[in-house]
């Protein structure tokens, strides 16, 4: 039945009054995702989109029974959209929200883990449970329920990766961007633990890229814990040491975050790597 | 951002931190007057790398005319690829002890760590590697910061000398408040002198700055005017587009860092050289597209584009409303691939059609186009 | 230490909140001048009580002339046992809606608890005690202060105007920093003004000081000159005394300040009238119990003094060697009994017999001698 | 066998190389207490008094096993070594130092409240345990072993109790200055607390004074809790409001912490008050 966005989940947009917000949650309703409100301070009590408008997150959990929540505030006011959810008691929060200082980020990650809530992001696309709804920015056209775990750091490429498996044939069960910082609120590991767990999804793809250790850390994992098949492919082979590619997460520094090194973690794990994207539907099937 | 040394040194002093009497100068004849003033003192080349001291870029002058004479051969000379524009000339110091302070944002471990060890002067990592015993750790609760005496059990675990330990306290205490102040990811003080006596002065200063949190921090505008970054990446920062410039012949252009990263590997893969990387982002609109191509072709050696656009919150049409414009605007003859998929993917062909660009279906295919019209074959 | 309104607005404007324009004056002919810059005005006698407006310590000026009027009345004028030494002039506000905005230690909940009302201009305990739903407290985590949402949070639940939600937030953050930054026991803004444009002002302010913390806000002494308190504490406060004055004839002098209020218990239900409290405190040395003496014979209305003294840090001897040193030095005739008890009494009571001073042997038994030798009856 | 400081306890002193610090270690020897070390920055590896010095209070733990601590530092820096003692494992942290900034003491509080260790003070005279030892600077010569426990907010006065009540024939099972600032580590209630479970004491004499409600929350415990007889006595009935009298906590702020008040309340719990201190021994007698 996929992860964390459930047949239960009610999503409340943080900021879903904005240009952006509102055309995502345009996006998000008809893809058919179960949005029961919008949180924009100082509008509550309008409706907007034909939802209930409210000032606070608390308000909307009280109100609408919202449990998850994904945001589109603007880097600046990001930490405290995440800490309010997190505060109210929401068990899910997404924020795609980029450019968010790390500082930031990192007393957010805090905040949310002492309260025992699940951040992805920030910075990322989303969740899309093909099927049920999508928290996030992830074009819908292009999903197909059914049994592959797809968990990324970044947006579009995943989008190429999920449209290239169903164009053969091979469905999702929950697709995660888990974000391209340096610092986010779910890794690899995280979601791999979640898949692990998944009836629905019986293998899994990893789409990785340069900076941190992440892809290392899931690789380990994989060969100590996973149930299931994984298949992974890593960006940025040609990126320069030194240099930020984009995300403010792939960076290599020194000789830390190298595509050698999480390649050869991959392999000494025993997990298959694509060397190109177009590669990664014959893997699967071949996992399956 | 990176501050060269002086800058951070400049912020150090301001935060009360004991950092030796320096100038920068950009002549050898400014070193010269510096030293003057100076008497004897070091000659360092600002330049953002490591391994100065091996390399022969941090000398000794024991008058102005070696001062002089040191800073005419640094200044306008070449390490690891970075030019020297300025030295910084300090007095010299009776150096008792080299220690070791800085703070940094361990990523993977989620934690700001604050370290010290009595081993300074050499590379941290090396210390870290051959005597970790010799290097402490403190790991301070996010909101709280280091409380006194965790910074005094951290003084007193790396062996600190009791007669110094409060300044060193101190010390650590101040690159904490200065790693929150400024946003930073790395401070780094290597080596934290010692003086015969008693004085902790702050020898050295590595200073790193996280690009998202610079917008509460206009103060450090003044520190990138002087900076030694590639002009185009600084055009495209004030553009504000997430540019890399990597030497090939191919601009790149794709929506998100991930794609754009994938398509620089992929044009590598058929054999091109990448000119650079660059990510439009999400919610790119045409003028950041068409932005993005100015700086594209700012860059002499680009010799074609490859734009590589896969639609999620960036709409189909607007991209190519954008590329289009970009090109009518800049009348440029330059080759143009453009490969575009995802949300609105038939209106924004549409729009591409009517101009005169090179329509891909896909990375690979886009890849080989543009290298074949660069090669002057032909899509 | 408390500031007066003018002052705690002083502070407000330095940290960004926006306070109505004013000047204070300390003489009729000030306050017109003030008038004539600001136009309409509103006059309030600046001592550290509440009721002021009941009182008529606050009054609106239509013109130059009225404010010297009533800055004529007020100046020199008693309130509540405070002398009013100086007005203070504002521009009149065009005021929409009055609300309340405070932050209070609460010594018994062991929090700081931030507090925000629609219901403002009136007694805050009465709004607590008559409208609990309309009084909306916040307790921050005490490392951590309020984060921006639960400050919204608490805005939105107090029912603040929509259109003014954000400086009233922006109001609230700003008194939680200026309360630890100052180390307050209390900042209060009430009325906190709503204009009718939509600025949000505070016309009032109340700040309180931990004495404690004194030591690290030297920025305050300034503050302090201006105090309208009691000369004989300003005394004793900058002889580092912990020192009341009662209003009595019996001087009184204890170690420790259970003991000092109880020897005023003891005194009291003998019929006398205590003329202080002082505690000499822990570790009084001789210098200590001298300089205590000094200030307690300072005043005239003394006409004895008991000291009672119970030695536990202190040590006897030291004190007797005070209280000996310090009857010597001033020379004074004022009849003095002294008891003592405790660590080292045995060496304190064989300095004190040199000494012409009157033993007793217990509280009750020093009450009545101190009384009676006040009365010319002898101990 | 007393509450707090027992056979078991081995005190380190904060700050013992200061002047009042060496002077009241070496009485705290001398009253037999079992003091295994002393803790100043900078002095670590010296002998003081014979006894050991350290940098650290981690130190003091680690060496000699110290489990509590009794702290002579100055003001400015006493809630950092409060904290330290707290982070380094010490059980019972007793804090002697007058004059603490009352917003160091909450931070302290709640520090000490994280780890689980109980503080006692600031500004306060310590805990003596008759024929164990005292962590404080009580005058070690007027106690005797018995059944009485006592709580006071004060120090001189407690000791003039203690002298009546030694007297009078009346041992102490513990005594416990709990403080005279607004914010203490430990209340009466806590106090209360322990004496209750304590098998040795058979009867509490409270010294209350005016100034907040610790006194009306204690009488209500007892009414509610209390296994055992108690005896109180308020000091500052001839105080007057809005002054501070010695104590930072005493003061009468509006009509809030009055004498009266917390009169009222012991005679509603039923516990008898004492108009004088030379009336409580025989309240203890009667009580007993």
């Amino acid at each position: 039945m996929g992860i964390l966005l459930g047949p239960d989940s009610r999503l409340v947009v943080q900021g879903g009054t904005g240009r952006e917000g509102s055309f995502q949650t345009q996006t998000m309703l008809e893809y058919g995702t179960r949005v029961v409100g919008i949180v924009t301070p100082g509008r509550g009590g309008q409706q907007h989109l034909e939802l209930p408008v409210f000032d606070t997150v608390a308000e909307a959990v009280r109100e609408v029974g919202a449990n998850a929540s994904v945001g589109f505030i603007p880097a600046p006011g990001a930490a405290d959209g995440i800490m309010e959810a997190a505060a109210a008691g929401i068990e899910l929060i997404v924020c795609i929200s980029d450019r968010m200082p790390v500082l930031d980020t990192l007393r957010a990650y805090y905040f949310v883990k002492n309260k025992g809530a699940r951040l992805i992001g920030p910075n990322c696309p989303g969740v899309t449970t093909p099927g049920v709804g999508k928290a996030g920015i992830m074009p819908g056209n292009i999903f197909q329920k059914g049994p592959v775990g797809l968990i990324s750091r970044s947006g579009t490429l995943t989008y190429e990766v999920v449209n290239l498996l169903t164009k053969a044939g091979l469905g999702q069960s929950t697709c995660v961007g888990i974000g391209g910082d340096p610092i986010v609120g779910s890794s690899f590991r995280d979601i791999l633990g979640l898949f692990n767990d998944d009836d629905q999804t019986e293998v899994i793809v990893l789409l990785g890229e340069v900076g941190g250790a992440a892809e290392e850390e899931a690789a380990e994992w994989i060969a100590a814990h996973a149930k299931k098949p994984a298949v992974s492919f890593i960006s940025g082979r040609t990126a320069p040491p030194g240099k930020r590619m984009g995300h403010a997460g792939a960076i290599i520094s020194g000789n830390r975050g190298t595509a050698e090194a999480k390649v050869a973690a991959f392999q000494a794990a025993g997990v298959p790597l694509a060397d190109t994207i177009e590669q990664i539907p014959a893997l699967v099937k071949a996992a399956l | 951002m990176r501050l060269f040394e002086y800058q951070a040194k400049q912020v150090f002093g301001g935060a009360g931190l004991s950092v030796p009497k320096g100038m920068v100068a950009t002549t050898p004849e400014q070193a010269m007057a510096a030293a003057e003033q100076l008497g004897r003192c070091v000659v360092k080349a600002q330049v953002h790398v490591g391994g100065r001291g091996k390399a022969g870029f941090i000398k000794v002058a024991s008058n102005p005319a070696e001062a002089g004479e040191l800073a005419r051969r640094m200044l306008g000379a070449g390490l690891k690829g970075y030019t020297v524009h300025q030295v910084l000339l300090e007095q010299a110091l009776d150096i008792a002890k080299e220690y070791y302070l800085g703070a940094v944002l361990d990523r993977d471990g989620k934690h700001i760590v604050l370290m010290l060890s009595t081993m300074g002067g050499m590379d941290i990592e090396e210390v870290a590697a051959t005597h970790p015993e010799k290097l402490i750790r403190l790991t301070p609760d996010i909101w709280r910061g280091p409380l006194s005496f965790e910074l005094q059990d951290m003084a007193f675990a790396a062996g600190v000398d009791r007669a110094v330990y409060r300044k060193v306290v101190q010390g650590a205490a101040t690159v904490w408040k200065l790693f929150w102040q400024y946003d930073a990811s790395l401070v780094e003080i290597n080596p934290l002198v010692i003086t015969s006596s008693g004085d902790v002065i702050a020898a050295d200063g590595k200073f790193e700055i996280d690009d998202n949190a610079l917008y509460r921090h206009p103060e450090l505008e003044a520190f990138r005017q002087a900076s030694e970054e590639d002009p185009l990446e600084v055009e495209a920062q004030r553009r504000n587009l997430n540019y890399v410039h990597l030497g090939g012949d191919v601009g790149i252009m794709a929506n998100g860092a991930g794609l754009a990263m994938n398509t620089m590997d992929v044009v590598a893969a058929h054999g091109g050289k990448p000119a650079n990387f660059l990510d439009v982002s999400g919610g790119a609109k045409a003028d950041v597209v068409q932005s993005a191509l100015e700086v594209i072709l700012q860059d002499p050696s680009v010799r074609g584009v490859f734009i590589n656009i896969f639609g999620g919150i960036t709409r189909g049409d607007e991209v190519a409303r954008g590329v289009v414009e970009g090109v009518r605007a800049l009348g440029t003859t330059v080759p143009i691939v453009v490969r575009m998929a995802g949300t609105r993917e038939e209106e924004g062909r549409a729009i591409l059609r009517e101009a005169d660009l090179v329509p891909a279906m896909s990375a690979a295919d886009g890849a080989e186009k543009i290298i074949a019209l660069i090669n002057g074959r032909g899509a």
